[in-house]
C-alpha cells in the first residue's frame, strides 16, 4: 500500500482497541445512501518507476527552448545551493510555524526575507508573502482602501502600462468589496504613464494611484512625478515593481518626496525558476504605519523565557485564523518554500551580484533590441530608458512567427495583440543575463531567415 | 556552548561575496534621476557562509520528515519524495507559461488529468485548477455563487451563513467577496444545529460553507437535510474541502448536492507546506457554476490541449493570478494521484481514519476527554483539556509545548475557537501504529507531569533552540526587520 | 573571489596579526628558482551561470538513450529519496567518521549497510565499502592469500566467466604481491565453468577459487559444486556475486556445505546510477573468523560514557593509519557517500521489492531474448538458467550495429569480440525491471531493420 | 526526553513496506536448486519510515555545511553545490560507461579538459584520471614505478623510503606493491633528514615516496638536493599530492622533479567526502614513467574523444577498476576549476597559506605550541599538547571531544605520529576570518578549563548525541552487523 505503513497485525490489533470489526464500520455515521465503493474514472496505481517514465516521457515531449518572453516571470540564473537547501526535509516538510519554538528555522527565514524586502523597496516592514505578484497587487488595492482614512471612493487609478494579467486579477479579486479601478492611458511614443491622464482625476476623492516600475512593456515610468501628483491629490501610491530592477533603479521607497505607500511585485526572479507558472511569490512591503492593514503572516523578533533572542508570528490579530470575517484578508497558506528560496537566493547574490544582473539584463536587451531591429522590418515600439523587455512592432501578425520560431528551439516573445491591439503587431521581448550574444545572434538569425532577411552581422 | 544563529545580516562583511554567483560584469546605461539612491543592504556572505546558514536553520525546524506532526486541519502526511523529484524536470521548470501551447502538451496533459481525477473524485461536473491555495479556492468558490445569483438578478443574496466550528477563511473570504457572515451553532454532538440554520436561511442567503467531516472531526449526519434546506431557500452549498482525507472515494461532495468545493491539494493530495506554502485550491463545481469557473483552465480538444480564458468562459469570474495558478503544485499532485491510483485513494480514506480512530481510543483509555464523545473520528478528532487545566493549571497550550520536548509537533491548539482548551488531532495514514503509540505515551507522561509538577509543564519547551517564546512582547515592541546600525 | 570570504580589510588584519606584509611572503620557504607565477594552460575562471551552461550543452549533446547493458552495470530504479537524502549536507560534506561522537549518522549508516551486505550474502560480517566490484575482487585474492593458513602458493583459480575488466583489475593490483592467477575456460554449451576444468588442479596447493554468480555471460553456475570442490581441495572460495540476484539466488553462505568464505561485488545496482561508470561501491564480506583480515572501515556498536548505545570505527588495528606497511590494505577513502545510497535504496526496496525487482530482471531478460532470437539470424549462445543477461550470437560484426543502434537511441549491449574471440559476432545484452516490453519490442523492430529483417510480432 | 534513533532493522515489521517502489510483479522461473533458501532479512519499514530515519541520522553529523571542520590532511574546504548538481544531470548520469564513445562525447571531453587542466597545476607530462581515491593513485605512482625499472633490468629495486611523517597509506601502498619500506627521519624543523636519506639510498631503491608541503604542515626546504640524491642513486621520485591546496598555481611537482603524483581530487578540487568517500587519486607522471599510466585514459584524436587502454598503451600496469574511475568525481573536479579558472586556483594557495599562518599565529598567541616554531605554516600546521598533557592531564583526545561541544569539529590528532600529543589543523581558504576567531576562542577556553577542570575536560563531549565511546569493547566485543533474533 503506497505510503500506508499499516500491517494486517496492525490493523486487526488497531480495531480491536477501537472496538470495530472492519475499517468499513468507521464510516458508519455517513449515510449509506451516499457512499461510493469505486472510483472507476480514476486510473489504477502505478509505481514509482512506471510514474518517473511517464513523467520524464511527457517533459521530453515538451523539451527545451531557448527563451525570450518575460511578461511577468523571468529566466535567471538560480544559484545551485538554493533548492538544494530549500528541499532539505525540515524546510520541504515543515508547516507554517504555528509552534514558533519547533520552527525557528522558517521563522528566522522569514524575518531575513521580510528585512530584504525591506531593504530592496525600501519600505518599512514586508509580509511574509503572498500568492503570486497579480494577487498581490489585488491586495494591495484592497489594503489601500482600508488604510486610506480620508478617502470614500474605493477608487483605484490603475495605468495601462500594469501587466494586464495583474490588472485582470486585481479587478477578480477585488470586486466583491465594490472597489473602483479606472485605467489610466499611456503615451504612445514613451510607452508610459502619461501625466496629462491624470489631469482630469486631480480634485477627485481617489485611494490610490498604482505605479508599475519598470512597466508591462519594460519601459521606466516617471515614478517621482506620479507620485508627486498623487500624494498632492490625496491618493496612497501602490508600487508594483520587478525587484531585480531595484538594484539600480530607484525603489518605491524614494519615489517623490515621501517614498509610495505600499510596494507590491512578484519575487519569483529570486530563485524561483520558470516553472511553467508558479509557484512564485508575491511581496508586499509598506509604511510602517500601514502595518496593520498588511495580510499574510509577518515574523517577528522577539525573546523566549531565557531572554534569548528567537523568533514568531506576530501581529496575528490581522489574520483569519484570529479575526475571521474580520481579517485584513483570507490568506492562510502563502508561498513559503519560495520566500525561503528567494531569501537563499538573495543571500548568495548579495548588492553586488544583484547589481550585476540588473545591469546586465540592461544591457543584454539593448544588445537584443538592436539585434533585432537591425533585421529590418522591424522596430522599437517606444523610446527611452527600459530595463529588461521591449516593444518591437513587426510587419505582420505575431502569433505565427512564434510558432515557427517554437519549432526552431526559439520561445521568441510574447504576442501583445489581444491585450493591445492598439499597437499592431506587437512584440514583447526579453532578455535576462542568461542569454549570451550568441543566444541573442541565434534568435537574430532565426527570425531573420523567417521573415526572408537576413539579419545584420 | 553552542551560540544561537545570528541573522545572515549579521555574518556580513562589506565587500565579501558568493562571487561564483555573479554574472559576468557589463555597464548599463540608465540616467541617473532614475537610479537607486541608498546602497542596497543585502547581506555580504560566501556561499559556504550562506550554505552553513540555512543549514543550520533547517535543523531547527521539525518537519514530517522528521517529526511525527500531528496538526490538526493540516495534513501533515508524508509528501513523496518523488513528486518533488518529477516537478522539477528540468523541462517543466524551464518552461515559460506564455510559450506556446504547442511548447507544452506534456505538461498540459498533466493538468489535463488532474482536472479529470478530481472531477472523479469530487464527483463535480468541472474543475478549474488555478486558485493557489484554499482560502483562493474558498474565493473562488463564494464569488462563483455571487455571480450567479448576481446572473439570475438574484443580487439580494449577500449572506453567507457558517458554522461556529469553520476554519477562519471561511468568514474572511465571505466578507472579501462582499458578503455578510450569519454564524450559526454546532450542536453538542457536533453536528449543524438544523434550528439554527432554518432561522438563518432567508431570501438573502447566498449560500453556506461547510466543511464535512467538520474540522470538529465528526461527519454532519444531517447532510442531506442541510443541502435540501439550503437548496429550497435558494442558496448554493459550498464544500471546504481543504482536506478530503477523511472521505476519498468514500462518499463525494458533488453526490451530497454541493455546488462548489475547493480541495487543498498541499494537504490530502500530499504536496508539501514548505513551512508556509506553496498550495493549491483547485475548484470544483456543479452543473450551475460551471459557466462561472476562474480562468484559466485546460482543455482538450482534439487531442491537442490549449487553455480556456475569458474569451471561452465568458461569464467566469476572471482570473485570480499572474498565470495559471500554481503549476509546480499540481504537478506534484499529479504525480501523487498517479501513484495512488484509485484503489490507493479509498486507502487514505481508510487507513487515515483508522489512525484517528486509534489514536481517540487510546487517549481516552488513558485519560483524556473526547470532544465529542460517542462519534466516530473522521481523519481527525478532538480532545479538550479543560478538566485537565482547572484541576493541574497546565492548558493546552502547555501540553503542546511540552510535547516538542518529547520530540512530537504539537496538535493544533484552540482550534475551533468553540472548544475550550482543545487540542485538534489528526495523525494521518502515513504514520505507524507504534509512532501513535510513542505518542500516547508522551501524552499520558505529560499528564502525570501536569498532576505532580504544572510548574515544569508550564515552562516548556526546554530541548528546543529556544524556551517559550514572548508573543506580546513581539507584537508591542514591533521587530519586523532588520535595519543596519546607523553608521 | 569565488568561494573565498576574505575582503580586503581582512587579509591587512590577518596578514598584520601573522607579521608579514604581502600573502607572497608566507611562501618564501618555497625555492626562488621553482616558483611559478601563472598558470598560462588553465583557462579562465568562469560564473556558475557560465559553467552551468556549459554543462547542460554537454549533457544534451550525449543525450539519453534506452540502455541494454549491463556488463557490470545495471540500471535500476532509484528510488527518490535516496539521492536526496544523501545529498543532505550532512551526509554529503562529511569526512571518514574520525571523530565519532560527531559523526553518528554516517556510523549507524555503516553499521546498517553492513547489517545489510551480510544479510544478502549470507555472511557474517560485512566491511563499510571498497572502491567498486573489480577492486573489491583484487582485495578479496589478497585477502584469501592471508587468511588461508596452509595454502603457500598464494595461487588463486579465476574462471574465465569472470567479468574481464574485473580479471585485469585483479591481475594489476595483485601482481606485486606474487600472486598467481590461473584461468579456468567453461562449458562452451552452457557458459558456465566446466568442472572438468578443475580436475586437473584437484591435489595442488591452491589458495582459492574465484565463484562469479552469475557469471559475466548472465549465467548462473553450479556454485554448490564449485565450493564444495573448492573446499574438498583446501581452497577458499570467493564469490563474486551480483548483489540483486541474491533476492532469489542462493548467496555465498549458501553454497556448498559451509558457505563461501568470502563475498565481493559491486552494490552499484542498490541505489547508484550509471553515471558513465562511476563512483560505485565495492563490498566485501567473510567469515568472522576471517575478520581481522579484511580491508577496509568496519564500525562497531558499542556504547558511551553513559552506556548508551554509539557507533565507531572499530578493528582499526588492520588500517593503514595505524598499522602502516603491514596494514590489511592500503585502503584509506572508500566509497561512503555510495555506500548511503545503497543503505537507503535497500531499506526503500525492503525483502520484497528487491525480490519483485529479481524477479523482473529474470523475466524481462527472457523476452529480450525471445523478441531478439526471434528476429532471426541471432541466437543465444548459451542453455541453462540465467539471471539479467544473455549472450547472444550474431551473423555479422557488432560494433557497426551498435552504431547504428545508438543513432537510433539504443544502447544496443557489450561487443564480445575483443573479450571472447572464440565466440565469433557475440553481444552481451540486458535488461532489468526499468525496460518494459515496449522497450523490447522498439529494439527489437530498430535491430530487425538494421539486419533487414521484420522482428517477429 | 527524546528517543535515540533505533536502527532501520528495528523500525521493521513484517509485512510493512515501501510498495510505491515495488516494480509491477512478475513470475519469473527459476530452478528451485538455484534458490535463495534462508529469508532475506532486510528491513521492512514504510517510506516515511526510511525518510524520517536517514534524515535523522543525517542531524547527527557534523559536516562542512553545518561546522567549521579543520581536519589536517583532509581539506575540508567548502564543496560548492553546483558541482553536484551538474555532475547529476540526467545525461551524465544515465549514460552505461560501455555505451559506444560517440554517445558520450560530451562527456568525454570533460574528463580530457580536467587531465589537461592537471597536467598543466602539477607540471607533469601526463596524467591519468582512473585511480579512485588517493591510495588507489599511489597505488599507481608506485607500480609504474616498479614497472619502470623493471622494464629496465633493474628487479634488485625493491624498496621505496618514506618519511616518519608520511600518510599510513604511503607504506602501506609500498607494501601492496610487494616493495619493502624503508622509513627515514624528519629533523626537528620538519624537513627531511639528508643524511638519513643518503643512508637509506642504495641499489635497492625503486623510489621515495614525500609530501611537500608535509603533513607536517611544512615546505620541504632541501627537496631540489633531495631529487637530486635520489635520481642519482637510480631512484624515482613520488609526490603524495593528496593536498595541493598550498602550492596550487605557486610552485608545481613536475617542475621539482617528482616523476609522478598521486592528487585527491575529493580534497584540493573541493568534490565532497560523503562521510568516507567517493574520492579520486588521478596521477600525474613524467616522461619516463607515461608508458605506464593505469588505463583508461581520454584521448583526443582529430576532435574525437575515445579511451586508450592497454591496446594503446602496451607498457601499462593496467586497469585500477571495473569501468574508468570515479566518473562523477571527475565532472564534480572539472566544474570546480572551471569557475576557479588559473586565477582562482593561485589564490585556493594563497588564501589557505593565510588561514593557516593566522590561525597559527593567533593559537600560538593564546598559549599553544607551534610543533615547528620558526617555520611557515604551508595549508596547514600542527601543535602540540604536550605540555598541557603533563601540566592537566588533558590530552590531544580530550581538547579534540571538547571542541566538539563548542560547535567545531576536531583537527585531527595524533598523526603524524612523530609529534606528540598533536593537532593537525587545517582551516582551508574557504573559512572566514571570524570563524577562525571563534576557533581560537574556544581553544583558550578549553585551555582554561584544562587548567581549572580537567575532569570536566577528560567527560567531553557533553552536547552530541552520544558521550564519548567505548572503542575498546568495540573492538573486543565485536558487533559489526545487526542479526535478526532468532525466533
Ligand atoms: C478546513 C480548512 N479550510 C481552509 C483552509 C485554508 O487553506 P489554505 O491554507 O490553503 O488557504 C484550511 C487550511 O489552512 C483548512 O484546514
Ligand atoms: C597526505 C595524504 N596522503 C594520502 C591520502 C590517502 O588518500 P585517500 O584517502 O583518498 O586514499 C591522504 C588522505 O587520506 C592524505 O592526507
Amino acid at each position: 500500500m503506497p505510503y500506508i505503513p499499516h500491517t494486517a497485525a496492525d490493523v486487526r490489533a488497531m480495531l480491536g482497541r477501537i472496538g470495530v470489526e472492519r475499517i468499513e464500520d468507521l464510516f458508519d455515521e455517513i449515510p449509506r445512501a451516499l457512499r461510493v465503493d469505486a472510483l472507476p474514472g480514476v486510473p489504477p496505481a502505478l509505481s514509482e518507476m512506471e510514474v518517473s517514465r511517464l513523467a520524464a516521457e511527457l517533459a521530453a515531449r515538451d523539451g527545451r527552448r531557448l527563451n525570450f518572453i518575460g511578461a511577468g516571470a523571468y529566466e535567471h540564473h538560480i544559484p545551485a545551493p538554493v533548492w538544494q537547501l530549500v528541499t532539505r526535509g525540515e524546510i520541504y516538510s515543515a508547516y507554517t510555524p504555528y509552534q514558533a519554538e519547533a520552527s525557528q528555522g522558517t521563522l528566522q527565514i522569514m524575518y531575513e526575507y521580510q528585512s530584504m524586502i525591506a531593504a530592496l523597496t525600501g519600505m518599512d516592514v514586508s509580509n511574509a508573502s503572498l500568492y503570486d505578484g497579480a494577487s498581490a497587487l489585488a491586495e494591495a488595492c484592497l489594503m489601500a482602501v482600508r488604510a486610506h482614512r480620508r478617502s470614500r471612493s474605493a477608487r483605484i487609478l490603475m495605468p495601462v502600462t500594469v501587466n494586464p494579467a495583474w490588472r485582470r486579477a486585481a479587478r477578480a479579486i477585488t470586486e466583491g468589496q465594490g472597489i473602483v479601478i479606472d485605467e489610466l492611458p499611456y503615451d504612445p511614443a514613451r510607452g508610459i504613464t502619461d501625466p496629462k491622464a491624470l489631469e482630469g482625476h486631480a480634485g477627485t476623492d481617489l485611494t490610490a494611484l498604482v505605479v508599475p516600475q519598470p512597466n508591462f512593456f519594460g519601459q521606466l515610468e516617471d515614478a517621482d512625478a506620479l507620485t508627486r501628483w498623487a500624494h498632492a491629490n490625496g491618493a496612497l501610491v501602490i508600487g508594483a515593481v520587478n525587484p531585480v530592477a531595484l538594484a539600480l533603479i530607484a525603489p518605491p521607497g524614494e519615489w517623490g518626496e515621501g517614498g509610495a505607500d505600499i510596494a507590491v511585485g512578484d519575487a519569483q526572479p529570486f530563485g524561483v525558476p520558470l516553472s511553467s507558472g508558479g509557484p512564485y511569490v508575491g511581496f508586499m512591503a509598506s509604511r510602517m504605519e500601514h502595518v496593520r492593514q498588511m495580510p499574510g503572516r509577518i515574523a517577528g523578533r522577539t525573546v523566549d523565557a531565557d531572554g534569548r533572542t528567537g523568533y514568531t508570528l506576530t501581529l496575528q490579530a490581522r489574520e483569519q485564523h484570529i479575526r475571521r470575517g474580520k481579517a485584513t484578508s483570507n490568506i492562510c497558506t502563502n508561498q513559503g518554500l519560495l520566500m525561503s528560496a528567494a531569501t537563499i537566493h538573495l543571500a548568495l547574490l548579495g548588492p553586488v551580484g544583484l547589481e550585476r544582473v540588473a545591469d546586465a539584463c540592461l544591457a543584454r536587451t539593448a544588445e537584443l533590441v538592436s539585434a533585432l531591429t537591425s533585421i529590418g522590418a522591424i522596430r522599437c515600439a517606444f523610446a527611452g530608458p527600459r530595463f529588461h523587455e521591449a516593444v518591437l512592432l513587426l510587419d505582420r501578425p505575431v502569433a505565427p512567427l512564434l510558432e515557427a520560431l517554437a519549432s526552431d528551439g526559439i520561445v521568441g516573445g510574447h504576442d501583445l495583440s489581444r491585450d493591445y491591439p492598439e499597437l499592431g503587431h506587437a512584440l514583447l521581448v526579453c532578455a535576462t543575463e542568461t542569454r549570451t550574444a550568441a543566444d541573442i545572434e541565434r534568435y537574430a538569425v532565426s527570425l531573420g531567415r523567417l521573415l526572408g532577411r537576413a539579419a545584420a552581422a | 556552548m553552542k551560540k544561537p544563529e545570528p541573522l545572515i545580516f549579521e555574518l556580513s562583511q562589506p565587500g565579501r561575496g558568493a562571487t561564483a554567483q555573479h554574472p559576468p560584469g557589463v555597464t548599463a546605461e540608465l540616467p541617473q534621476r532614475l537610479r537607486r539612491r541608498s546602497r542596497l543592504p543585502l547581506p555580504e556572505v560566501s556561499e559556504l557562509q550562506a550554505v552553513r546558514h540555512y543549514t543550520r536553520l533547517s535543523q531547527m525546524n521539525f518537519g514530517i520528515d522528521t517529526q511525527f506532526y500531528p496538526l490538526g486541519s493540516c495534513t501533515m502526511k508524508y509528501n513523496p519524495r518523488i513528486c518533488n523529484s518529477l516537478a522539477l524536470l528540468p523541462e517543466f521548470l524551464g518552461r515559460h507559461p506564455l510559450a506556446p501551447a504547442s511548447t507544452g502538451q506534456g505538461f498540459m496533459s498533466c493538468l489535463f488529468e488532474l482536472q479529470e481525477m478530481l472531477r472523479q473524485v469530487t464527483g463535480m461536473a468541472a474543475v478549474s485548477l488555478t486558485p493557489m491555495a484554499g482560502a483562493q479556492g474558498e474565493f473562488a468558490g463564494v464569488a462563483m455563487i455571487r455571480a450567479y445569483h448576481r446572473a439570475r438578478g438574484d443580487t439580494a443574496r449577500n449572506e453567507i451563513i457558517v458554522p461556529d466550528a469553520a476554519h477562519g477563511t471561511n468568514p474572511a473570504t465571505a466578507s472579501m467577496c462582499g458578503m455578510k457572515v450569519r454564524e450559526i451553532a454546532s450542536r453538542p454532538d457536533g453536528d449543524v444545529d438544523l434550528a439554527a440554520l432554518d432561522a438563518a436561511l432567508s431570501g438573502a442567503t447566498a449560500g453556506i460553507m461547510l466543511t464535512n467531516p467538520s474540522t470538529l472531526g465528526v461527519f454532519e449526519r444531517n447532510i442531506v437535510e442541510i443541502e435540501r434546506r439550503v437548496h429550497a431557500a435558494g442558496g448554493l452549498l459550498y464544500y471546504d474541502g481543504a482536506n478530503l482525507n477523511a472521505i476519498l472515494g468514500k462518499v463525494r461532495p458533488g453526490d451530497m448536492g454541493f455546488d462548489v468545493i475547493h480541495m487543498n491539494l498541499h494537504k490530502t493530495f500530499s504536496t508539501p507546506h514548505g513551512g508556509g506554502g506553496p498550495g493549491s485550491g483547485a475548484v470544483g463545481v456543479g452543473p450551475r457554476l460551471a459557466p462561472y469557473m476562474p480562468v484559466p483552465v485546460v482543455s482538450k480538444d482534439d487531442g491537442r490541449y490549449r487553455w480556456l480564458d475569458e474569451r471561452d468562459l465568458p461569464q467566469s469570474i476572471g482570473r485570480l493570478s499572474g498565470f495559471m495558478g500554481n503549476s509546480g503544485v499540481l504537478l506534484r499532485a499529479w504525480v501523487y494521484m498517479r501513484i495512488l491510483g484509485a484503489e490507493g485513494m479509498r486507502r487514505v480514506a481508510e487507513y487515515s481514519t483508522l489512525n484517528a480512530n486509534y489514536l481517540l481510543a487510546r487517549l481516552v483509555e488513558a485519560g483524556f476527554d473526547a470532544a465529542y464523545p460517542g462519534r466516530r473520528a473522521s481523519h481527525e478528532f478532538i480532545i479538550t483539556l479543560k478538566r485537565q487545566a482547572r484541576e493541574t493549571g497546565a492548558n493546552a497550550m502547555d501540553f503542546a509545548k511540552r510535547l516538542l520536548d518529547h520530540g512530537y509537533h504539537a496538535p493544533t491548539t484552540y482550534f475551533p475557537l468553540l472548544v475550550p482548551e482543545c487540542l485538534l488531532i489528526e495523525p494521518t495514514e502515513t504514520e505507524t501504529r507504534e509512532e501513535l503509540d510513542g505518542f500516547v505515551e508522551a501524552m499520558a507522561a505529560i499528564l502525570r507531569e501536569a498532576a505532580a509538577d504544572a510548574a515544569t509543564l508550564k515552562g516548556a519547551p526546554y530541548t528546543l533552540p529556544v524556551r517559550r517564546l514572548d508573543d506580546v512582547r513581539a507584537a508591542r515592541q514591533l521587530d519586523v526587520a532588520w535595519k543596519p546600525a546607523a553608521a
